[in-house]
C-alpha cells in the first residue's frame, strides 16, 4: 500500500492533524479546524432542522390528509420563542419556557421514582438469596454498607456528629473507590479512539501498515 | 402414593390490565411436550369464521392481542403444534377489553410522589415560620466559587462559565441557572468579564436574562455584555472544541463547568487545567464525575449540584426542600433497613418451617419490582 | 523551595503534558506500525461463540449486521473481519446487513476486503443487503420473508437474481446472527428476533457494553459473546489468523503501562517531596 | 402577566402530565407521546434562534474586522457547504442520510474526522489526568489510585501475566465494591431531580423565568 490518492482522505487527515496539533498550543490550524467545525455542525443542524422537524413534523401533518389542525397550538408557542427578537415581547418567551420546562418536571417526577429511586432501592434489598455462600454474603453485605454510607454523605441537612460523621467518612471512602474503578474502566475505551484515529493516519492516508 | 396428572393444554384470555384499552391478554398453560409453534386464533361474535393473531412466543406462553375494539366480544382458540400431534385449546367465555382509569401497577409511585410532596410541603411550612432552625451543611465548592471570581480578577483574566450540554429540561441545566446567577452577581461586583458559550439556544436566552438580572441586582446593569453569552452548536464535539479554542485563546482564570456533561468532560477539563486556572465543577451525570474529580479543583457531587441551587438563595422555602428530599432518604433507608431485617427474619424462619413471613417479604418485593416495570 | 532550583523529584512530580502525549502516542503507534501482537488469554464467552460458528456446515448461512459507525471501529471491526474469515474459511455463506447508516461503508470495506483474501464470488458465497431504517419492523418482518425489506441488494439489484439468495426467506433459512454491536440493537436483536423466532445469535460489542451484555450471556439468550478490542483478539488467536485486534492490543497494554508508569513515577516524586519538605522543616528549626 | 401567567402554566402542565402517568384512559394515556410531538415542534423553532445568535455574532466579526476575523469566513464556508450538499441530496432523494448520498459523503468525510478526532483527544488526557490527580495524598486519594491502577491494568493481558489473579480482583471491584455507592448516588442525583422539578411546577424554583 502506498500514500492515498483520494482528496477526501487528505482533507480528513488533515483535519485531523490541525486538531491534534492544539496539544502542543494554540495555533491557527487549530482555530481553522475549529472554525471549519463549527460552520459545519451548524449548517448540519439546519438541514437536520428541515428533514427532521420541519417537513415531517410541520409541513406534511398540516398540508396533507387527515390535516392535524391541532398542531397550530404547539407552533403558535413555539412562534412566540421568536419575542426574544424584539425588545418589547422580549417576555413572550416565558409561555413556551413555562410550558416546555413544566412538560419535562412532569415526566421526570413519576419517571424519576419509578426507574431510579424504586427500582435502585428494590435491587439494594437482601433477598435470601444473596446468601448461599460466604463469599456472595460477604458481598452483599459490602454493596449494602456502600449504599448507606454513600446515602448518608448525601445528608446535608444533619450535622455531620456522632455515627454520622463516621458514616459519611466510610461514604467517601466508597465514592471514591467507585470513581476509581470507573475511571480505570473507561482508559481502555478512551485508547480505542486514538488507535482508530492513528489506523486512519497510518493506514488509509500514508498507507505504511 | 403416586398420582400421575397429564395436565391438558388449556387457554386464558383477559382484559390487559393498566392499560387504554384496545388489548386482551392471552395466556397459554401446560403447553406440551416438544411443541414447535403456537399458533393463535379469534373469532369475533357474529362472525363465523376464526382469524389468525399470530404466534404465542413458547417461552413466555403469553401474547397481547392489541388489534381488537374495546367493547366488541371475541373468543379465542390457540394450537399448539408438535412433530406428530395438534394440541387445541379455547376458550370458554368471550373475553373484551376496556380502558382502565387508574394503572394499578404504579400505586407505589404515587404514594412515593404523595409522600414526597407532602414532606415537602410540610418542611417549606416550617422552614418559613423559623427561618433559623434550619441547618444545611456548608459545600465547600459554594465556598470557594466566590474565591475563584476573586482570583481571576485580581489576574485580569475573564471567568468562563460551560452550563453543560443537555437542555433546560434537565435538572442539572437548570440548577446550573441558578448557579450562574451567583457567579454573575459576583463576577458583576469584582467588575470582570464572564464568558458564557451554550450547546442549547433556549438556555441561552435563559442565562442572557439571569445574568442581565444579576448583573442589575449588583447595581451594574451596564457592564453586562450580551455578546459573551452565545450559542455555540448543538454538536458535542464541535462544542467541546469550540469551548477549548476560547479557554486556549482568552486564558480564563476561573472556569466553571456546571450541568450535565457527557464524554467532553474531562476534554474541557484538562485543558482548563493547561491554562493554569481554578476550575470548579458540578454535574448530576454520575458518569462523568470520577473525570471531574481527577482534573478540577472543586467538584459539587451529583445531588450537592441541587442542594447548592437550593442553598445559594438561602429563601427557607428552597432550604426546605433540602430538608424534605433527606427525609425521603431516610424513608428509603428504613424502607432498605426493614427490608434487609425482614428478608433475613423471614428466611430464618422458611428455614425454621413457616413460610408465611417469607410469602409477606415476596409480596412486598413484588410490588416494587412491579412499578420499577 | 529550595531557591527555584529544580531536582529530580520537582522534575518528576511535574513532566510535562507534551511529554506524556508523545509517550501515549507512542505508545500506540510503534505497536501498530511494527505490527507487534500480544498473546491474549481466551475467555469462556469468546470461546463459545467462536464454537457456535464452528458448528455449523458448508452450506449454512450466517446474517452479520453491522451494527456500529466509525467511532466503533477501532474495537469491531477486527470482530468483523475475524469472523468474516472463519466463515469463509468454513465455506460458511455470508449475508451482511446495516442498521446504522454510517456502517455501511466501514461494512463493505470488511466484507469486500475478507471476500477477497478467499476467492468468493458475490451473490454466490457472499451478500451485502446493505442499510434499510426501522430496526424493530425490519427485524420482525424478516422473520417472515427477507424480501418485504431488502427486496433489492446495496446495489440496487433484485435479490432473486443471485443464485445464493434464491432459497432463503427468512430466520429458518438462516443458521447463526452475528449482532456486532455499539448501540441498543443487540438488545433488539435479542428481545425481538432471539426470543420470537427462536433464533441463534452472538453479538460482538464494545468494550464498554460488554459488562451489560453479559446477562444475555448467563440467561442463554445469546450463545456467545465477543467482547471490545480483547474479545477480537481472543477470536483471532482462536481461529489461528493475528490481525489488527491483537495489535491493538498491544497498543492497547503498552499505552495502559505508560500510564500506569506515569502514576508510579508520581506517586515516588510525591513521597520525595515530602520527605524533602519534612527535613527542610527540620533544619529550619536548627537555623 | 408577565410572570405569574407562566408559573401558573408551568404548575398545570407539570400537574396534568403526572396525573397522565397513573391514568391509561383517554385522553391522559395518549398525552405523553402526544406532549413529546408538540415539544418536537416547539424545538424546531428555538434552533432558529441559535442559528441565528451564531451567524450574527459571525456577521459583527467580519463587519468591525475584529481580530481574527477571517475566521468567521471559514466558518461561512463550513456552513454553505453543508447547507449547499444538503439542498442537493434533498433534491436529489427523499432520504439524505441514505448512504451514497451527497449529504451523507459531506458528512461522512468532513464531521466525521472531526468528531472522531475531538473524542480520540481523551485518550491523551486520561493519561495526563491520571498523572496528576492519582497521587497518594491522603486515605480516599489512595483507595482512589488504587481501585483505578487495578481496573486498568486487569483489563489487559498485561494484567494476567503481571499476576493471574489480577483481572480476579478487577472483575470484583467492578461488580461488587463500587455498587453500593454507584447506586446511592444515583438515588441522591435522582431525588434530588424529583425535588428539583417539584419546585419547578409548585413554582418556588424560578431562576429560570427571571
Amino acid at each position: 500500500m502506498s500514500i492515498s490518492t483520494s482528496i477526501w482522505v487528505w482533507i480528513a487527515a488533515l483535519l485531523t492533524l490541525m486538531i491534534y496539533s492544539f496539544l502542543y498550543k494554540e495555533n491557527p490550524f487549530y482555530r481553522l479546524a475549529e472554525h471549519i467545525f463549527m460552520g459545519l455542525s451548524i449548517g448540519y443542524s439546519v438541514v437536520i432542522l428541515w428533514y427532521n422537524y420541519i417537513l415531517p413534523r410541520i409541513y406534511e401533518p398540516l398540508f396533507f390528509p387527515p390535516h392535524q389542525w391541532s398542531l397550530i397550538f404547539p407552533i403558535l408557542i413555539g412562534m412566540m420563542t421568536f419575542g426574544i427578537f424584539s425588545e418589547k415581547y422580549n417576555w413572550l418567551i416565558k409561555y413556551p419556557l413555562a410550558v416546555y420546562v413544566a412538560g419535562y418536571a412532569g415526566v421526570q417526577i413519576p419517571l424519576q421514582l419509578q426507574t431510579m429511586i424504586l427500582r435502585q432501592a428494590e435491587a439494594s434489598f437482601l433477598t435470601p438469596d444473596k446468601f448461599t455462600s460466604l463469599f456472595s454474603s460477604f458481598n452483599a453485605l459490602l454493596i449494602f454498607a456502600g449504599l448507606v454510607t454513600t446515602l448518608i454523605y448525601f445528608y446535608f441537612s444533619a450535622k455531620r456528629e456522632h455515627g454520622l460523621g463516621g458514616a459519611s467518612q466510610v461514604g467517601i471512602i466508597f465514592i471514591m473507590i467507585a470513581f476509581g474503578a470507573a475511571f480505570g474502566y473507561t482508559v481502555m475505551a478512551r485508547i480505542s479512539l486514538l488507535i482508530g484515529r492513528m489506523q486512519f493516519l497510518l493506514q488509509d492516508w500514508l498507507g505504511i501498515m | 402414593m403416586i398420582f400421575l396428572l397429564i395436565l391438558s393444554f388449556t387457554i386464558s384470555a383477559k382484559d390487559t390490565p393498566d392499560d387504554a384499552g384496545g388489548s386482551i391478554t392471552i395466556n397459554v398453560y401446560n403447553i406440551p411436550e416438544g411443541t414447535e409453534q403456537i399458533e393463535l386464533y379469534r373469532l369475533t361474535k357474529g362472525d363465523t369464521l376464526f382469524e389468525e393473531v399470530g404466534l404465542i412466543p413458547i417461552f413466555k406462553g403469553e401474547l397481547d392481542d392489541a388489534t381488537v375494539t374495546d367493547g366488541v366480544l371475541y373468543l379465542y382458540k390457540a394450537t399448539a403444534l408438535t412433530p406428530d400431534t395438534v394440541y387445541v385449546a379455547e376458550i370458554k367465555e368471550f373475553a373484551s377489553s376496556s380502558p382502565e382509569w387508574f394503572n394499578k401497577s404504579r400505586t407505589s409511585v404515587l404514594l412515593f410522589i404523595a409522600l414526597f410532596w407532602v414532606v415537602i410541603l410540610v418542611y417549606i411550612q416550617l422552614a418559613k415560620k423559623n427561618p433559623e432552625g434550619l441547618f444545611i451543611r456548608k459545600l465547600p465548592p459554594l465556598e470557594a466559587m466566590d474565591e475563584a471570581v476573586g482570583r481571576a480578577t485580581e489576574m485580569g483574566k475573564p471567568v468562563l462559565y460551560v452550563p453543560g450540554i443537555e437542555y433546560i429540561t434537565d435538572a442539572g441545566t437548570l440548577a446550573s441557572i441558578t448557579i450562574l446567577a451567583k457567579v454573575g452577581r459576583k463576577v458583576a461586583e469584582y467588575e470582570t468579564r464572564i464568558i458564557n458559550p451554550h450547546f442549547d439556544p433556549i438556555v441561552m436566552t435563559t442565562a442572557q436574562e439571569t445574568l442581565k438580572n444579576a448583573f442589575s441586582e449588583a447595581g451594574r446593569p451596564d457592564a453586562f455584555n450580551k455578546d459573551d453569552v452565545f450559542y455555540l452548536t448543538s454538536e458535542q464535539f464541535g462544542f467541546a472544541a469550540g469551548v477549548d479554542g476560547i479557554m486556549l485563546r482568552e486564558r480564563p482564570g476561573a472556569i466553571f463547568l456546571q450541568g450535565y456533561f457527557y464524554a467532553e468532560s474531562l476534554i474541557l477539563a484538562e485543558t482548563g487545567y493547561s491554562i493554569g486556572a481554578i476550575q470548579i465543577a458540578g454535574t448530576n451525570a454520575t458518569t462523568q464525575l470520577p473525570f471531574f474529580v481527577a482534573a478540577c479543583d472543586y467538584v459539587l457531587l451529583g445531588e450537592e449540584m441541587f442542594a447548592a441551587s437550593a442553598y445559594i438563595s438561602k429563601e427557607p422555602r428552597l432550604l426546605g426542600s433540602i430538608k424534605g428530599s433527606d427525609l425521603a432518604k431516610s424513608v428509603l433507608l428504613v424502607l432498605i433497613g426493614v427490608g434487609v431485617i425482614f428478608g433475613t427474619f423471614a428466611a430464618i424462619k422458611n428455614v425454621a418451617g413457616n413460610p408465611v413471613y417469607m410469602e409477606i417479604f415476596d409480596r412486598i418485593l413484588e410490588f416494587l419490582a412491579r412499578t420499577a416495570e | 523551595m529550595n531557591e527555584g532550583k529544580k531536582d529530580l523529584s520537582d522534575w518528576i512530580t511535574t513532566i510535562n503534558r507534551e511529554i506524556i502525549y508523545t509517550i501515549i502516542g507512542l505508545a500506540v503507534i510503534i505497536p501498530i506500525l511494527l505490527g507487534i501482537k500480544e498473546k491474549v488469554q481466551i475467555s469462556p464467552a469468546v470461546k463459545s461463540a467462536y464454537e457456535s460458528i464452528e458448528s455449523l456446515n458448508s452450506t449454512d448461512v450466517i446474517l452479520i449486521s453491522i451494527d456500529y459507525d466509525p467511532a466503533s471501529m477501532p474495537e469491531l471491526q477486527p470482530m468483523l473481519k475475524a469472523i468474516l474469515r472463519h466463515a469463509f474459511g468454513k465455506e460458511i455463506k455470508v449475508i451482511m446487513m446495516v442498521f446504522w447508516p454510517l456502517g455501511l461503508p466501514i461494512g463493505t470495506e470488511g466484507l469486500e476486503e475478507v471476500a477477497g483474501e478467499f476467492g468468493k464470488v458475490y451473490g454466490e458465497d457472499y451478500i451485502n443487503l446493505g442499510y434499510r431504517p426501522g430496526d424493530r419492523a425490519v427485524m420482525i418482518d424478516m422473520g417472515r420473508e427477507i424480501r418485504n425489506f431488502f427486496r433489492t441488494d446495496v446495489n440496487d439489484v433484485l435479490l432473486d437474481t443471485y443464485p445464493m439468495m434464491r432459497d432463503i426467506h427468512n430466520y429458518n433459512d438462516i443458521a447463526l446472527i452475528v449482532g456486532l454491536e455499539a448501540g441498543r440493537w443487540g438488545e433488539y436483536w435479542i428481545q425481538y428476533v432471539g426470543s420470537r423466532y427462536k433464533q441463534r445469535i452472538i453479538l460482538g460489542v464494545t468494550g464498554v457494553m460488554a459488562a451489560e451484555t453479559y446477562p444475555y450471556l448467563h440467561s442463554g439468550q445469546i450463545e456467545g459473546l465477543i467482547g471490545g478490542l480483547k474479545g477480537a483478539a481472543e477470536y483471532e488467536t482462536l481461529i489461528g489468523r493475528p490481525g489488527f485486534g491483537l495489535t491493538g492490543m498491544a497498543a492497547q497494554s503498552w499505552a495502559h503501562i505508560a500510564i500506569i508508569v506515569f502514576i508510579i513515577i508520581g506517586n515516588i516524586g510525591y513521597f520525595m517531596t515530602r520527605r524533602k519538605e519534612r527535613r527542610f522543616r527540620i533544619e529550619g528549626r536548627k537555623e | 402577566m408577565k410572570k405569574r401567567v407562566p408559573l401558573l402554566i408551568t404548575f398545570i402542565t407539570g400537574f396534568i402530565i403526572i396525573v397522565s402517568f397513573f391514568v391509561p384512559h383517554r385522553p391522559f394515556g395518549q398525552l405523553e407521546t402526544e406532549t413529546l410531538i408538540w415539544y418536537a415542534i416547539i424545538f424546531a423553532f428555538t434552533l432558529v434562534i441559535g442559528v441565528d445568535s451564531l451567524v450574527r455574532l459571525h456577521i459583527k466579526h467580519i463587519r468591525k474586522r475584529k481580530k481574527g476575523w477571517w475566521y468567521s469566513i471559514v466558518f461561512f464556508a463550513g456552513f454553505f457547504y453543508c447547507l449547499t450538499i444538503g439542498i442537493i441530496s434533498l433534491i436529489q432523494t427523499p432520504n439524505i442520510f441514505q448512504p451514497g448520498t451527497v449529504f451523507f459523503y459531506g458528512y461522512e468525510t468532513i464531521l466525521i474526522p472531526l468528531q472522531a478526532t475531538m473524542f480520540a483527544l481523551l485518550a491523551f488526557f486520561v493519561a495526563s489526568a491520571s498523572y496528576r490527580a492519582f497521587r497518594a495524598r491522603n486515605i480516599e486519594a489512595t483507595l482512589l489510585l488504587i481501585a483505578a491502577v487495578i481496573v486498568m491494568i486487569g483489563r489487559v493481558p498485561a494484567g494476567y501475566k503481571l499476576w493471574p489473579k489480577l483481572p480476579v480482583i478487577a472483575n470484583w471491584i467492578f461488580d461488587v465494591l463500587q455498587i453500593g455507592a454507584m447506586r446511592g448516588i444515583l438515588i441522591g442525583v435522582a431525588l434530588g431531580a424529583v425535588a428539583m422539578s417539584l419546585r419547578l411546577i409548585l413554582g418556588i424554583e424560578r431562576t429560570y423565568l427571571s
